[in-house]
């Protein structure tokens, strides 16, 4: 029989992940799955009721992008108890291992470090002020992606964070924030910019620009994402860097649900998805053109 | 029945008839697994509702509970990490600095004569940052008492779990209730509704109630965010962001109006509860997209108060012909 | 009108006060502030950005006053916002001129206002109420436009809008200034800001004296939903993008607070547009006071909370009352205790 | 003028007990641009009704205000029964005994009559509000005042006049040793008055100092003991009134003599037909009635509380949508169906209820005058400042509106400045048929005789004017036509030399072949 799966997504609060959503609906279709999806527009209590609702409907599993890492223990147990798996998407949550059959997620501190790396090694042991643009205040991204970040500069004594300030994940705060960095370090004293998501990047550019620098070239850009408006900018010079987060974390999902929904086969705990690193040098043009469908 | 009750009881036929209908689409709907649902995860929604009917009846409004309930969750989270404070200790001293914050707004608000809308935004922005402040990441909380807490539930025929929370939601609204209809306290805050400045001529000690009104919504989000804090074993600063909208659109579908005077907490218990289906009904629904998520909302939002005013319309338009009250309209 | 620059700066002082106050604070924390340099074709200074980016404030809190002014309200304007920009790049995206994207905007924003406008004068549910449906609905509406994305243009006519200049003036700016005079204008020289505090503060009485209080209401929603297309349309334009999700969220918040630190009362009635707008450049100066001074961001809610505040205690009646006072001497006329409206203009005490 | 001291003033007083029950002295409150009251001395005995008297604006309203709490008085001493008393709020002046009807029904509207009536002294029980024994309470209560009302309704279920009951209740309930009633019987009928004043009597038996404030001289000299003047905020005098009659007051009052005017009411042939109604009315509300109203008429609506005036006037306005009926106006059929179109067919009501329905709260004087006639001419024509003023103006001087400054919003005028000033504000528009509910409501004496004379003047121009009022011999003096209603219908119409107030009584009573014979 066809399998009824609820999917509880966070929001739609930027392009990426809107992507996830369009490539998780694709993904069940193709697998003939009847997807549940329910929205809870950034709120975790709105998702403890879409699973409860799902649970009180009797769906075959479950598929939760968490908005925060605590504070699922109890529904996830009354999910284990009505026998519906669990599938975490993108985060991992702080609960017991054998509440959720498995969870599919990128490493945040990860990426963060691979940014950090790439710019270590971008400068090679000349002096850099680094300006970042962190994510909303509290969230885990802002939080993971500035720690790997840092710890991957930490010993380089020649890069330095100067100004660190919130854009809130979005373009606007990113274009706004950049403005004032501009002007309180002044646009020549600084050296690259760090930005926790790509849409805040693509903002800081156009502010750059309407300062008359060169973005990229005068100040350096890493980001973290991927989205198909970063590599546009890849290709145009005006970034240097991005490192993608795969908004096709539904895949691996679905496969291993359906596995475990067929014969009781038990994936790993973690299905850690790729943090791909995308510089000037690849083909962004191309990648460009075959993400921009995806529902960025 | 009293033509005040109206509209009282035509939030409890709306909800009935929407929960009908809903369970024709979907039988699911009428377990008991949904009832219990409803009661357990609008706990604090409904919680923090009640002080705000006391707010909205006074004529004011409470834009800093959401804030509240997130400052509560990590305060007891970060306590209960930093120190072996017993948290019946950390619950207490979470309701007092709430009610105490919520008392000094009213304060604000009554002595400076600023009106409340702007002093609980700067609340709002003022609980939410102190939360930052104390942890900007989501804290776990781990205590066996918690556990103890949690593990305290009646689990009804049909897998619904009566949880403890829910019973304190209920409890909220049944003393709400009784003070707001049946002690002088919710006397003076009816009046305070009508007209601050008639209700002092007629001897309401403002200053009294208008403190005491929002150490009460202060007090109740406090109680609120130990509920949050126990329906998500965790504090986070980013919790609750937009609840007192939420609140605020529960208490008006249950009948009381914004510009104070008139209303009921037993409405509001319905309001939470119309929300709480529409959710449910969306839910178990499963193909709305995000936008259409947020457009559907918006419309049953104004389908329900379309529906309220339909029916306070057409049963006032009987009645006025009956006895031929001369009210100008 | 005889005599009325007089009476309107009289009204606007403590609001310049203010405004020079937070300005100060600024230098403080940056004191190369003021500094103004031509850059890149453009004006290029601190104190510019502050009048840029507190154009989608500006612009909201010129309808918003005149809605509260009735004794309204308007949550919906942040959800209009992103409706308007994202009629207006899926416009250009499908390759019709900017003009034509400008149009469809300001026509989708009067809609949005027309029905918060029926909803309010018509259906009599409460404004806070009717403009909460759009308010929840409306950012669906604009992510159904765009499809959840953000959905960039190239678009150089619409890009000027927001990003462009005219004569090195960035145009957010000369938009909310010339569209605020123009308001503030129209308002005082015809009846409409008299009809329209007259309904705010008792709409049976306007009723009986034969004012069309409904059309009224209904105009008011709808230039606030014009106000706010417009505002959509800037920010758009701004960041060559629509963000559908993210376009003037909360910002009914900060329009609000700029009418209301622009001294007009949430109780309708008596108001100044003028005022709200030195209103908008007031949060606007906060928060470059935030941007500025480098703290880390967990702060940020915090510092804006205590100046907000603060702003509002100096402004509050009975703080400027307690100023009068104490500047006065010999025996004075008692604060008005009957007054049945808690705020009463600082001039009509001291008159 | 120095003042009378009136040792004798208090019939049930004792030796005993001759120290007054309350002493103000000094008494002393500013407004900007206003000296409201300067140096006030009020004394009141135990059992006395004391009346308090003057023009509009005379400060009779800000010194109740000033005694009980609700202002902060700028300078004065009071003593409740030789304690110096200083309430701070009319709360504390509750509790110290003292209670009040303030000049506008200050009751909540969104409350039941019942928590009107207790609101603050509820009674309890197992420390709960009892409500079923609060409406027991309160429907005994108002019975002894006349009222046959559901206390558990809400109080706007019920017109001004029986709000005012309320009130008066209310305060009556509340006062241990002073009651203050500042006009309470305004908007009240004889019957009422009547009841009022019985009720008033058996509390001055048991002591109580009361303070009766009105505008009716009659009513003053039927239940009075004393009464002190009040002209621009100083006292003028204070008089025993078994010592002097009403010219003495009247003179006191305005600081002149009142030319008594004849009005030779031309009775006859009026203009041409202006306005024809045929069948209007309201289900539940007021019965069809037709109407023919020729120009230069003056047609009064006399009846009981209830009877249905101020609908038959909201229905011919349009404030209150009618069922059916035709309107005539020159022979042509018009449509009235809401204020404006009606303001458009030159219509003007002046309403009953002047600060719900009335005033403009916070506009300036100015505003409210100009506001009917620029609401008429469009949003598109302002009228310029200059011409604003000059309508202002003119209306301030013509109708003696007591002010500080045009600019001043109009609810910090005295209520019967504001009533002058709606006056004014129909005027303004000149319309060709103006309804007054109720216009001398609050008037001063010498007001008084200017609107009648006022109403006759208009008439002559030409101007038709609708009447309701409770007052019959001012019915009597400027009606040509008097319609009278009973049970929202009407009953008789008077005309000519048939106009007397006795008439009009022997009607309202239904008893017809008397008077009209
Ligand atoms: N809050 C206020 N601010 C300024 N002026 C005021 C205020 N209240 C009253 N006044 C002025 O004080 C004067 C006395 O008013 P008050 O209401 O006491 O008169 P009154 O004798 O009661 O008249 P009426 O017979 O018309 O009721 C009036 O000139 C009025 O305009
Ligand atoms: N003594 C009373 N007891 C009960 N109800 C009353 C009483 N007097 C008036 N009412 C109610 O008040 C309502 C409004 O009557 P209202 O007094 O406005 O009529 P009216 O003829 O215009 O009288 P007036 O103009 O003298 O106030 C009526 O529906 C009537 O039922
Ligand atoms: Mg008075
Ligand atoms: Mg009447």
């Amino acid at each position: 029989a066809d399998l009824t799966i609820g999917f509880s997504q966070i929001g739609s609060e930027s392009g990426w992940r809107a992507a996830e959503t369009t490539v998780t609906k694709q993904q069940a279709e193709e697998r003939g799955i009847d997807l549940k999806f329910a929205d809870a527009q950034q709120k975790q209590e709105n998702q403890i009721k879409a699973i409860r609702s799902f649970i009180a409907q009797g769906v075959d599993g479950i598929l939760i992008a968490p908005v925060v890492a605590t504070g699922w223990d109890e529904v996830l147990e009354e999910a284990k108890d009505a026998d519906i798996p669990v599938v975490l998407l993108d985060r991992t949550v702080d609960a017991p291992e054998d509440l959720y059959l498995t969870a599919v997620t990128s490493d945040l501190v990860h990426e963060g470090n691979v940014a950090g790396q790439w710019l270590v090694d971008e400068v090679a042991g000349a002096d850099c002020r680094i300006v970042e643009l962190q994510g909303t205040t509290g969230s885990s991204p802002a939080i993971d992606r500035k720690t790997g970040f840092e710890q991957a500069i930490k010993g380089h004594d020649n890069l330095e964070i100067v100004r660190s300030q919130t854009g809130d994940f979005t373009r606007s705060q990113g274009k706004v924030v950049m403005e004032s960095f501009l002007k309180a370090e002044g646009g020549a004293n600084i050296c690259a910019l760090y930005a926790h998501n790509d849409d805040m990047a693509v903002g800081a550019i156009q502010a750059i620009k309407e300062a008359g620098l060169k973005p990229g070239t005068d100040i350096k850009i890493v980001s973290i994402d991927a989205v198909p408006d970063a590599h546009l900018a890849l290709a145009n010079g005006e970034m240097n860097a991005t490192i993608e987060l795969t908004p096709n974390m539904a895949g691996p999902a679905l496969d291993a649900m359906e596995a475990y929904l067929a014969d009781g086969t038990m994936p790993a705990k973690w299905i850690q998805t790729e943090s791909k690193l995308y510089t000037a040098k690849d083909d962004n043009q191309a990648v460009y053109e075959m993400k921009k469908d995806l529902g960025y | 029945m009293r033509s005040t009750h109206l509209p009282l009881i035509v939030t409890l036929v709306t909800f009935v008839l929407a929960f009908a209908l809903c369970g024709s689409q979907y039988p699911a709907i009428l377990s008991t697994r949904v009832v219990a649902n409803l009661l357990t995860d609008n706990a604090f929604l409904g919680i923090v509702a009640v002080g705000m009917t006391f707010v909205i009846l006074s004529g004011g409004i409470d834009l800093s509970v959401g804030s509240v309930i997130a400052f509560t969750g990590v305060f007891l989270a970060v306590i209960l990490r930093d120190t072996s404070m017993h948290p019946l200790m950390a619950f207490a001293l979470a309701l007092i600095i709430t009610t105490a914050f919520g008392a000094a707004m009213g304060a604000t608000i009554h002595y400076l004569e600023m009106p409340p809308f702007i002093v609980t935004l700067a609340g709002m922005f003022l609980a939410r940052g102190a939360a930052y402040v104390l942890s900007t990441d989501s804290v776990p909380i781990e205590h066996e008492f918690y556990d103890v807490l949690q593990g305290i539930y009646w689990k009804a025929a049909g897998g619904g779990r009566f949880r403890l929370i829910g019973g304190v939601m209920v409890l909220t609204f049944i003393v709400g209730a009784i003070v707001a209809h049946r002690t002088r306290f919710g006397q003076n805050v009816y009046a305070l509704g009508g007209g601050p400045q008639t209700a002092k001529l007629m001897g309401v000690p403002l200053a009294q109630t208008t403190i005491g009104i929002y150490a009460i919504s202060g007090g109740l989000a406090g109680l609120a965010g130990i509920v949050f804090s126990l329906y998500t074993s965790a504090g986070y600063s980013l919790a609750t962001v937009g609840v007192e909208l939420d609140a605020i659109a529960a208490v008006v579908i249950g009948g009381t109006l914004l510009s104070g005077g008139y209303g009921f907490v037993a409405g509001t218990f319905f309001g939470i509860m119309i929300m709480g289906l529409i959710q449910t009904y969306i839910v178990f629904d499963g193909t709305l997209s995000s936008w259409w998520t947020k457009i559907v909302i918006g419309m049953l939002l104004f389908a329900f108060i379309l529906l309220q005013k339909g029916l306070i319309w057409a049963t006032t338009a009987r009645k006025r012909r009956a006895t031929g009250s001369a009210a100008l309209s | 009108m005889a005599g009325s620059t007089q009476g309107l700066l009289k009204r606007i002082t403590p609001q310049l006060i203010i405004l020079a106050a937070a300005l100060l604070l600024n230098v403080i924390v940056f004191p190369d502030f003021f500094h103004v340099d031509f850059r890149n074709g453009r004006l290029f200074g601190n104190i510019i950005d502050v009048l840029n980016r507190g154009a989608p404030t500006a612009l909201l809190c010129i309808g918003m006053t005149l809605v509260i002014a009735t004794r309204g309200i308007d949550l919906s304007v942040g959800a209009v916002m992103a409706i308007a920009g994202a009629t207006a790049a899926s416009l250009v995206v499908d390759g019709h001129g900017w003009f034509t994207a400008l149009i469809g905007a300001l026509a989708t924003g009067a809609i949005c206002g027309a029905w918060n406008g029926v909803l309010v004068a018509v259906l009599r549910i409460q404004p806070i109420v009717a403009t909460l449906v759009l308010m929840v609905a409306g950012r669906g509406v604009a992510q159904l436009i765009t499809e959840g994305t953000i959905l960039t243009f190239l678009n150089p006519g619409l890009i000027r809008l927001g990003a462009g200049t005219i004569l090195g003036i960035p145009t957010a700016i000369v938009i909310w200034i010339c569209l605020g005079a123009f308001v503030a204008f129209a308002v005082r020289r015809t009846a409409l800001g008299m009809l329209i505090e007259s309904i705010g503060i008792n709409e049976a009485s306007s009723r009986l004296a034969g004012i069309n209080s409904r059309v009224l209401l209904v105009c008011v929603y709808l230039v606030s939903g014009l106000c706010a297309a417009l505002a959509g349309v800037i920010v758009a334009a701004d960041i060559k993008g629509a963000d559908a999700n993210n376009a003037g969220l909360w910002l009914e918040l900060d329009a609000i607070l700029a009418v209301v630190i622009g001294g007009n009362s949430l109780l309708g009635g008596r108001f100044s547009i003028i005022a709200s707008l030195l209103g908008a450049m007031i949060i606007q100066s906060v928060n470059s006071v935030i941007l500025l001074s480098g703290m880390p961001p967990e702060f940020n809610l915090v510092i804006k909370a205590v100046l907000i505040l603060g702003i509002l205690v100096i402004q509050s009646p009975k703080v400027s009352y307690l100023w009068y006072m104490l500047r006065a001497s010999g025996p004075q006329p008692q604060p008005d205790r009957k007054s049945p409206r808690p705020r009463t203009t600082p001039e009509e005490k001291t008159q | 003028m120095t003042e009378q001291t009136a040792p004798t003033g208090t019939p049930t007083g004792t030796d005993a007990q001759d120290a007054p029950m309350l002493h103000a002295k000094g008494i002393s409150k500013f407004f900007p641009g206003t000296i409201a009251l300067d140096d006030v001395e009020l004394t009141l005995h135990r059992g006395e009704v004391h009346a308090l008297l003057g023009e509009n604006g005379a400060g009779k309203s800000t010194l109740i205000k000033c005694l009980t709490g609700a202002y902060k008085r700028d300078g004065g001493v009071i003593t409740l029964d030789g304690e110096v008393i200083n309430p701070a709020s009319t709360a504390e002046s509750q509790i110290c005994g003292i209670g009040t009807v303030y000049q506008e029904v200050n009751l909540l509207p969104n409350l039941t009559v019942a928590e009107n009536l207790y609101l603050g002294r509820q009674p309890m029980r197992g420390g709960l509000v009892s409500r079923k024994r609060m409406v027991a309470e309160a429907r005994r209560v108002l019975r002894d005042y006349g009222l046959d009302v559901d206390p558990g309704e809400p109080l706007t279920r019920y017109s001004v006049a029986v709000q005012q009951v309320v009130a008066i209740a209310r305060a009556v309930e509340m006062s241990g040793k002073v009651l203050i009633l500042d006009e309470p019987t305004a908007s009240l009928d004889r019957d009422e008055v009547q009841l009022l004043f019985s009720v008033i009597r058996t509390l001055k038996e048991r002591g109580l100092a009361i303070v009766f404030v009105t505008h009716f001289l009659d009513q003053v000299f039927e239940i009075s003991d004393r009464a002190t003047v009040l002209r621009n905020g100083r006292v003028v005098g204070t008089r025993v009134l078994s010592t002097v009659s009403q010219h003495d007051i009247v003179t006191l009052m305005l600081g002149r003599q009142l030319e008594a005017k004849v009005h030779d009411r031309q009775t006859g042939a009026a203009g041409e037909m202006l306005l024809e109604v045929d069948g209007l009315g309201k289900r539940g509300m007021l019965e069809p009635f037709s109407l023919a109203l020729r120009k230069g008429e003056v047609v009064g609506l006399a009846g009981l509380l209830g009877s249905g005036r101020t609908e038959t006037a909201n229905l011919l306005f349009g404030a209150v949508p009618a069922d059916g009926g035709v309107l005539k106006m020159h022979g042509k059929e018009i449509r009235v169906g809401n204020p404006r179109e009606a303001v458009r067919h030159g219509f003007a009501l002046c309403p009953e209820d002047r600060k719900t329905e009335g005033i403009v709260g916070d506009l300036s004087v100015r505003d409210n005058i100009v506001l009917a006639l620029q609401a008429r001419q469009g949003w598109m024509r302002p009228l310029s400042r200059a011409k604003m003023n000059e309508i202002a103006e003119h209306y301030v001087r013509t109708l003696d509106i007591r002010l500080a400054s045009l600019d001043m919003p109009i609810r910090l005028l005295s209520g019967g400045n504001q009533q002058k000033a709606l006056l004014a504000r129909w005027l303004a528009t000149s319309p060709d048929f103006l309804i007054l509910d109720e216009p001398t409501r609050g008037i001063d004496v010498g007001a008084h005789a200017e609107i009648i004379a006022l109403i006759e003047t208009l008439r002559q121009q030409g101007m038709s004017l609708l009447v309701a009022s409770s007052e019959m011999e001012e019915l009597v003096a400027y009606s040509t036509r008097v319609i009278v209603l009973r049970d929202r219908r009407q009953v008789a119409e008077l005309t000519g030399a048939e106009i007397t107030a006795q008439n009009i009584v022997h009607a309202i009573a239904d008893e017809p072949a008397r008077g009209v014979a």
